[in-house]
């Protein structure tokens, strides 16, 4: 590894802005923010998935990874992060080395020539270029031909220094972030600003979530400046550091992105969320209030408490169908963790009950914002598929909301799931989002194959209604 | 209680309401940095012209698309056919879940597979130590009853070795002295999931029967190779070898792994070729391997104790169906029943019926080497052209093996196959040089959508369809599937540029 | 040899070559008696108003578009699975041309049936004399082991006696005395194919029956009933009776007869229930129908002897299967083997995973009635609601059937069911309150194209797609088929929405 | 059978443009033309069926069966013809008469009602009104409820009295050439008549036959004033006693209509066919020859010969890579026997050899024109399935051209087979038909199925490549 990156990965541990990098003596924060992995054990994602997860929604620039076909062979195009314009980010470019490439040290030329084939082929407006374990093990410098190939192409080329074995997914967030700071944030000039310019950290996109809140921001006169990375534009996110509030949402992910443009550009940031009724609007009020603060117009409040009013009475008129179905339904919530109290309080606001939420990935502000708005909050770490299988099987919850990699235990214990992480097919981001959300935790839960998954063969039944016995008996 | 109070979107219909419309165009517009839509589609012709498939097959440091995964898939595929085998991959822990959801997401079924987790620490100082906690850790927490060690790249830049590394795991105690852990190097820069899967196998048997002494029986080995249809494959492969009354232990078997039922038990773990079967196998009369590219060093150490051995291309169609069945019927000395005998006439029978629809569709088909060379046979069976065959992992010898396929037909004359290509020279080709169909997987999707070429969904990964895999495509009545999985894609195509009311629907005819 | 000297197009594309647009579209303009464009657009959207529905139900004289055929094709149908025998049809010979090509359309295999060739002549002074020379004749050139003789409309008003006729035959030596020649009057003014179905079986059985002295026996007769998916079907159900080791007959098998090979063989008759068997099945401990509106007056007859008697209707998802094996168990004490269980844990688990696509879809389904009930269960199950239900030869019994079923679930609250309506009605249903899918078969199309539903083909007949029959729809293994034919069509139809470039593809998911 | 049918059917076996006809005594004659049917043979089909195959390719009419459910409910929509507007014709209307009321002899009053709603709903410009066997048995009206409701409802109501015992197919057709000749032809008048304006009698448009050879005409100036029936409008057939000549395709099916219009306009007709190369030329050449004769423009004459020139050549071209192919290949013609002759010389003309030609519906005209065509005329009547499976079995042909019903013997004896027949999905006619069935032919003939087909399972083989008996002996 090198020093660059041992040097970058410190720093991102020392994050001030991340709360529980706060609480740690120093040899805990040099020890770094992610738990020790189990060797052994199932574990998630590596840090250049964390990478790719932060950038790849950029949609206008190639996306190369550097390293044997592996990487990326058996992951691209694997979320689905809506693009309203380029499709470039789903093509899928590496430099697929070899043996030979390895063992004769040809990494570094293979790197370069496979950006200028990109260039040529492509005309980005920008190329992002992965470090991978193999390509960081024998010392291949893509910094160094990044800059080079800067030069050459004349195209910017950024170097995403987040080989796998540097730790987790969230740890490879991070480090894409500073890929950001580093090399694209403030490198250009937008046309014009604004004084109700925001950006929006931490926004994915994910079957269109950022378009589900957009006119929310548009309908008050709000321009998203750019948005880190969901729907993106290379262009775009380099003009960040002239907006005015940064929306700092999934807190652990890039909060190093949030805090240093608050250090380098003075941009106040505050971490909010779109899911929920109150969440959402918590979220508009925040971002007016901050807005009239550093400049812009005082009516901007007095229009936000209208929209927000409106809408949750529209979404409320929506929602009500559903109420007596869900209302007191027991949920498990198993998701990455970063979304949880958000999650938590717009459940709670349509009367489930929270049997527990998995903190895996939370800061101590997230878990102490769900100790404020559970009752009797049950926060759990990891919970292993045989245990959260004997928990759903002796009926714990009346439907687990989670990742695709959880959602087979729950249909082996025969309990209802909804996905709630990155393979989602809805959008429940905002006032629209909160309604479908409630739609489909109501369809979920009624659906018929849970009784059929519920009960046994009937001929497996106590009383088979047959008698087999009396039959052989006489036979 | 109502099905909605109004009308809820899911999201696919939902951004195409008007208000959504115009937001996303008004990006698409205002955003200075993406050219004007003209602009988009010339470039868009121009990357489908001749002269850019040239450009484009002049690339090589860089892959686009590419239609292949990597050693350790292989070989926590091939694991997973054993009896209560977890996967062990020595090297960083991000690999593992990739395996993991990529299976998952095919076989709609939980994967397991553990890592040794190794860090920066592991990669400068080797992975020793996480060996050693590795292992006891996954002996613990998941019982298996046999841990099969296969190595990410880093593991393998880094040059552990696994042997030893196993050897001195077992000393400490991490598991058992006895206890069967086999391995293989698996790494991801050389070959791939076939390859992956050779190595594991025969690290696997090898583990089982090295320096043990053979004695021939009257049994015989059947490896199915690396398949997302493995669940319908291996299940009419037992079939068929039941009614010929063969012995037979098939090596490797994920039929009941990748489809567990939902009756309230949990497995993790659910049949496999045992442990006693595997080390039975020794004494096979012949290991027969379905797929050539996924058992070339499994069969040579086969063939090194005695055994005889053959291999197929994936043995789909009438021929591919009657070459596996008479080298079974050859090595066993067992007769083809009658059942088979009708069936094959069966097929042959639908295939005559609907041979006017086939005759002369020209089709692109992309996948892994003996599933191209099994697909293209099929096609040429059936009076098409398979005029693209693409493999991301085919060699110069899978070139020439589908070159003499081509020259052993009339259909084969305009056939061309491409080793070592990716999706992205397919695109080139099927822009340039059109085709009536594409056989693929998910993937091609996109060429679907950038060729305007329909896509049949036939070889793994299968993520935007379901339970597919479930259904053979194996023997004379996987034949039948494939046929009518073809007909089905023709005659809806053709339905749907009929379909117009008043235009062209003088040709939406209620027979075809 | 090339393909082709030049491009030389289907008539589909053909016609559309700007030439031909031209000359087609002239016609159209020209044309004195065709309105303009706009006022069919008009007429058209009157049809699909509320307004016309209201109209169009008010129908009582006419039918437009029915969805069943006649009492002699049913007969025809179930003569044809038992062993060599040959439909005689008493009447003029048009309707037997057919019967012939409706089947032979469906199953893609040559089909027979004769008729006794009535003309004026007979319509005035009765049919004896074709009755006589007919049976000769068919007896001399097919060489039958068995001849049901069914009844057109015409005999039928003209009143012919079968029985006599029969006997008179027999008494001048058109076939030997001892000979099998069973009947039934089937009149096709009278119920439909399938109450032909109920008759011809009944009087096939009482042929063999009538007089008998019945020994209870163990084993257990199966009617399978009218079905287009016999083929599958009626294989899948020995292979389920086989695996719970159960003795059984099965009364009227076309699997064989309407699936031979091409092997070299000209098969005229194959397969099918011996006489032997049908004699022997008086001694059955009872006798199952898979299809209660097929076999209502069979039934009752087997009744008459004391056998056990039930009926199904058309069996298939999981509650249905259920109710069968249950039954099947029930009446010979076997036990349901553990393999059964796991298929049907498989369905559980196939449908568990893909529930959210099926959720709330909601459907039109017509067809005879028994499988539109099953359809419905099966929707049902899936957490779907089968809207529009509708069997042009459903009673006032059937409806109620329905509105029970419907009654059974959340999901049926704003389903309703249509006995004697036809598919013109269906039509207004679909118009005025739309569906998300369409099941039927193949005259299904124009509703497809008028309403812009995707129809799913599961039932009898099926002319534009070919060998879909031959697989299961019953059982479990039928339920995963079912599954994933609903599956596909959402999928298909989901990409196909979703696959414009720069629109409607964000989307266009790798995953679904 | 009403007295008025039975005149009708002695004058269509009276029919002096029949040739068959004319060659028998008098009481023959009046037996009829078809062969008598043998009770308990496989047949074709009756008359009812032969009248809709003449009428139903006419596009905006109602036709209405009335019947019980069955004549409609098993047939419905069966044939390929083509529209290029109105799709009425394909929708299916009946009276489907049940049990009561055939006991309370209600069948005209339903029928009325049926014709009633059918014109309510559908404003057709008329009403075609089919008897069946029930019907006619039972003794409904039906030419007399047509009168009525014609009266009552202002819409022109057409009976065809062909119920299914009158005897063929073919006497059905002839039977509906009547109801045109009674109810419809020349009840109109044409806005413009033109010196080159003709009918095409006997075409129904199959898979877009008609539309095939209409641009030949058109190119020539002559206008189709109507064709019988392909892609026909009522209004348009209504006028065809204005055409200059009569083109008779097919002839056995609707002479009458030919010979009837000679007779009561004056228009002259002659036997033709648009299959193959001679016979389309030939056709050509006698419109062009005719129309002159009865006042077009001279040049009529030379412009045909141009254009037939060039479409000939220019087909000939097409037909030359298939050539090789198809040379000496034996094939067998088992059709309806309408087209055979016409056939059989398109066929000589690429080179293959004609096994035999069915004639079980040629007339004895037809048979004479297959002499003259073929070297050694091998003619065939019926042939049975099973002599004809022997025939094919022992390698007589091939390949076999015939209908749908023949196909599976062709299959069962593993022998290419081309459907020439009703259900066809490609167009043959005129010059684009005749390269398209020599690409057919050449397709079909081609295909590596029959290599499958015909060689047996590798185990079967006499030397199965495996030693069976050896290893059963040593076992």
């Amino acid at each position: 590894m090198s020093e660059a990156l041992k040097t970058k990965i410190a720093d991102v541990f020392n994050e001030p802005g991340c709360d529980k990098n706060q609480a740690k003596d120093e040899k805990a924060k040099k020890k770094g923010c992610s738990k020790p992995l189990t060797p052994g054990a199932a574990a998630g994602g590596c840090a250049f998935d964390g990478a790719k997860i932060a950038l790849q929604p950029i949609t206008d620039v190639v996306h190369l990874i550097h390293g044997p076909l592996a990487c990326e062979g058996n992951s691209w195009d694997n979320r689905n992060a809506a693009s309203s314009g380029a499709k470039t980010y789903r093509v899928s470019f590496t430099t697929d080395l070899s043996e030979l490439d390895i063992v004769m040290g040809n990494g570094e030329k293979r790197l370069y020539r496979a950006i200028k084939d990109a260039v040529a082929a492509y005309a980005p407006p920008a190329v992002f270029v992965y470090q991978t374990c193999v390509t960081a093990t024998i010392g291949d410098d893509v910094e160094a031909v990044c800059r080079h190939a800067t030069e050459k192409l004349g195209i910017p080329c950024v170097p995403v220094n987040a080989p796998g074995f540097a730790g987790s997914k969230n740890l490879g967030n991070k480090l894409a972030g500073e890929a950001l700071l580093d090399h694209v944030i403030g490198t250009r000039e937008p046309e014009f600003t604004t004084p109700c310019d925001i950006n929006i950290i931490g926004e994915y996109n994910l079957s269109g979530e950022l378009w589900q809140i957009k006119p929310l921001f548009e309908a008050l006169g709000i321009r998203i400046l750019s948005c880190l990375s969901g729907d993106g534009r290379y262009e775009e996110i380099a003009t960040a550091h002239r907006a005015r509030v940064n929306l700092m949402v999934c807190s652990t992910a890039l909060i190093n992105v949030a805090r240093k443009m608050e250090e380098r550009w003075g941009i106040p940031y505050f971490e909010c969320s779109f899911y929920g009724l109150s969440d959402m609007s918590a979220t508009l009020r925040t971002t007016a209030r901050l807005l009239v603060e550093r400049g812009a117009p005082e009516d901007l409040i007095a229009r936000t408490e209208a929209l927000i009013a409106r809408e949750e009475a529209h979404a409320w008129s929506r929602i009500a169908p559903y109420r007596e179905a869900l209302k007191a339904k027991r949920v498990m919530l198993y998701t990455g963790g970063v979304k949880s109290w958000s999650i938590v309080a717009a459940l709670q606001e349509i009367g489930m009950e929270i049997v527990y939420t998995s903190v895996r990935k939370s800061t101590e502000e997230d878990k102490d914002r769900i100790k404020a708005i559970m009752e009797d909050p049950h926060m759990v770490e990891s919970v292993p598929p045989r245990e959260m299988y004997a928990q759903l099987k002796r009926g714990d919850a009346d439907i687990l909301l989670s990742g695709g990699k959880s959602q087979f235990v729950a249909l082996k214990a025969k309990v209802p799931w909804l996905d709630i992480n990155q393979e989602r097919h809805h959008a429940f981001g905002g006032y629209d989002g909160m309604v479908t959300l409630v739609r489909e935790l109501a369809k979920s839960l009624r659906n018929p194959i849970w009784q059929d998954i519920r009960r046994p063969a009937p001929w497996d039944l106590p009383n088979a209604g047959f008698p087999f016995a009396q039959i052989e008996a006489r036979a | 209680m109502p099905q909605s109070a109004e009308k809820v979107l899911d999201h696919a219909p939902l951004f195409r309401e008007p208000e959504y419309r115009e937001m996303l165009a008004k990006k698409k517009a205002l955003f200075e940095g993406m050219p004007a839509d003209d602009v988009v589609q010339k470039t868009s012709d121009w990357t489908k012209s001749w002269e850019y498939r040239e450009k484009n097959f002049a690339r090589e440091a860089l892959t686009v698309n590419p239609a292949k995964a990597c050693q350790p898939l292989g070989a926590v595929f091939v694991a997973a056919g054993f009896e209560k085998t977890m996967s062990f991959v020595h090297g960083s822990q991000g690999c593992v879940a990739y395996y993991r959801s990529h299976l998952s997401r095919h076989f709609k079924e939980p994967c397991s597979a553990v890592s040794s987790s190794m860090t920066e620490d592991a990669a400068v100082f080797g992975g020793l130590n996480n060996m050693i906690d590795g292992l006891a850790n996954t002996y613990a927490l998941y019982a298996p009853k046999m841990i099969a060690v296969s190595t990410t790249c880093m593991a393998e830049v880094i040059g552990d070795d696994l042997q030893s590394f196993i050897l001195n795991a077992k000393a400490k105690g991490s598991v058992p002295q006895d206890y069967d852990v086999p391995f293989a190097h698996t790494p991801a820069f050389v070959g791939s999931h076939v390859t992956g899967y050779d190595n594991m196998l025969k690290g696997i048997v090898e583990h089982f029967w090295k320096g043990q002494e053979r004695t021939a029986g009257t049994a015989i080995n059947i490896i199915p190779g690396f398949d997302g249809f493995a669940v319908g494959n291996n299940r009419e492969l037992k079939r068929m070898l039941d009614l010929m009354e063969v012995e037979y232990t098939i090596l490797s078997d994920v039929a009941d792994q990748f489809d567990t039922p939902s009756d309230g038990e949990y497995r993790m773990y659910d049949g496999g070729t045992t442990i006693e079967a595997a080390k039975a196998a020794l004494n096979a009369k012949a290991t027969l391997s379905m797929q050539e590219y996924c058992t070339t060093k499994t069969l040579d150490y086969a063939a090194g104790f005695g055994q005889e051995t053959a291999s197929f291309h994936y043995p789909m169609g009438i021929g591919g169906t009657d070459d596996f069945l008479m080298k079974v019927a050859e090595v066993t000395g067992k007769e083809i029943p009658d059942a088979l005998t009708k069936e094959r006439g069966r097929l042959i029978d639908a295939m005559a019926d609907s041979q006017a629809w086939l005759h002369g569709k020209t089709y692109a088909i992309y996948g892994d080497p003996d599933f191209v060379y099994a697909m293209a046979r099929f096609i040429l069976e059936t009076g098409g052209e398979p005029k693209h065959c693409l493999a991301t992992n085919g060699n110069k010898a899978w070139e020439a093996q589908m070159q003499a396929l081509f020259e052993s037909s009339p259909y084969g004359a305009s056939c061309k196959a491409w080793g070592g290509k990716d999706l992205w020279h397919l695109r080139s080709l099927m822009a340039t040089e059109p085709v009536d169909l594409l056989i693929g997987n998910s993937y091609g999707k996109y060429l679907e959508r950038d060729l305007d070429t329909p896509l049949i969904r036939l070889t793994f990964p299968i993520f935007d369809r379901h339970h597919h895999h479930r259904f053979p495509l194996w023997g004379y009545q996987g034949g039948l599937r494939l046929l009518v999985t073809l007909l089905d894609k023709i005659f809806d195509k053709l339905d749907g540029e009929t379909i117009e009311a008043g235009v062209t629907d003088y040709s939406y005819d209620l027979t075809r």
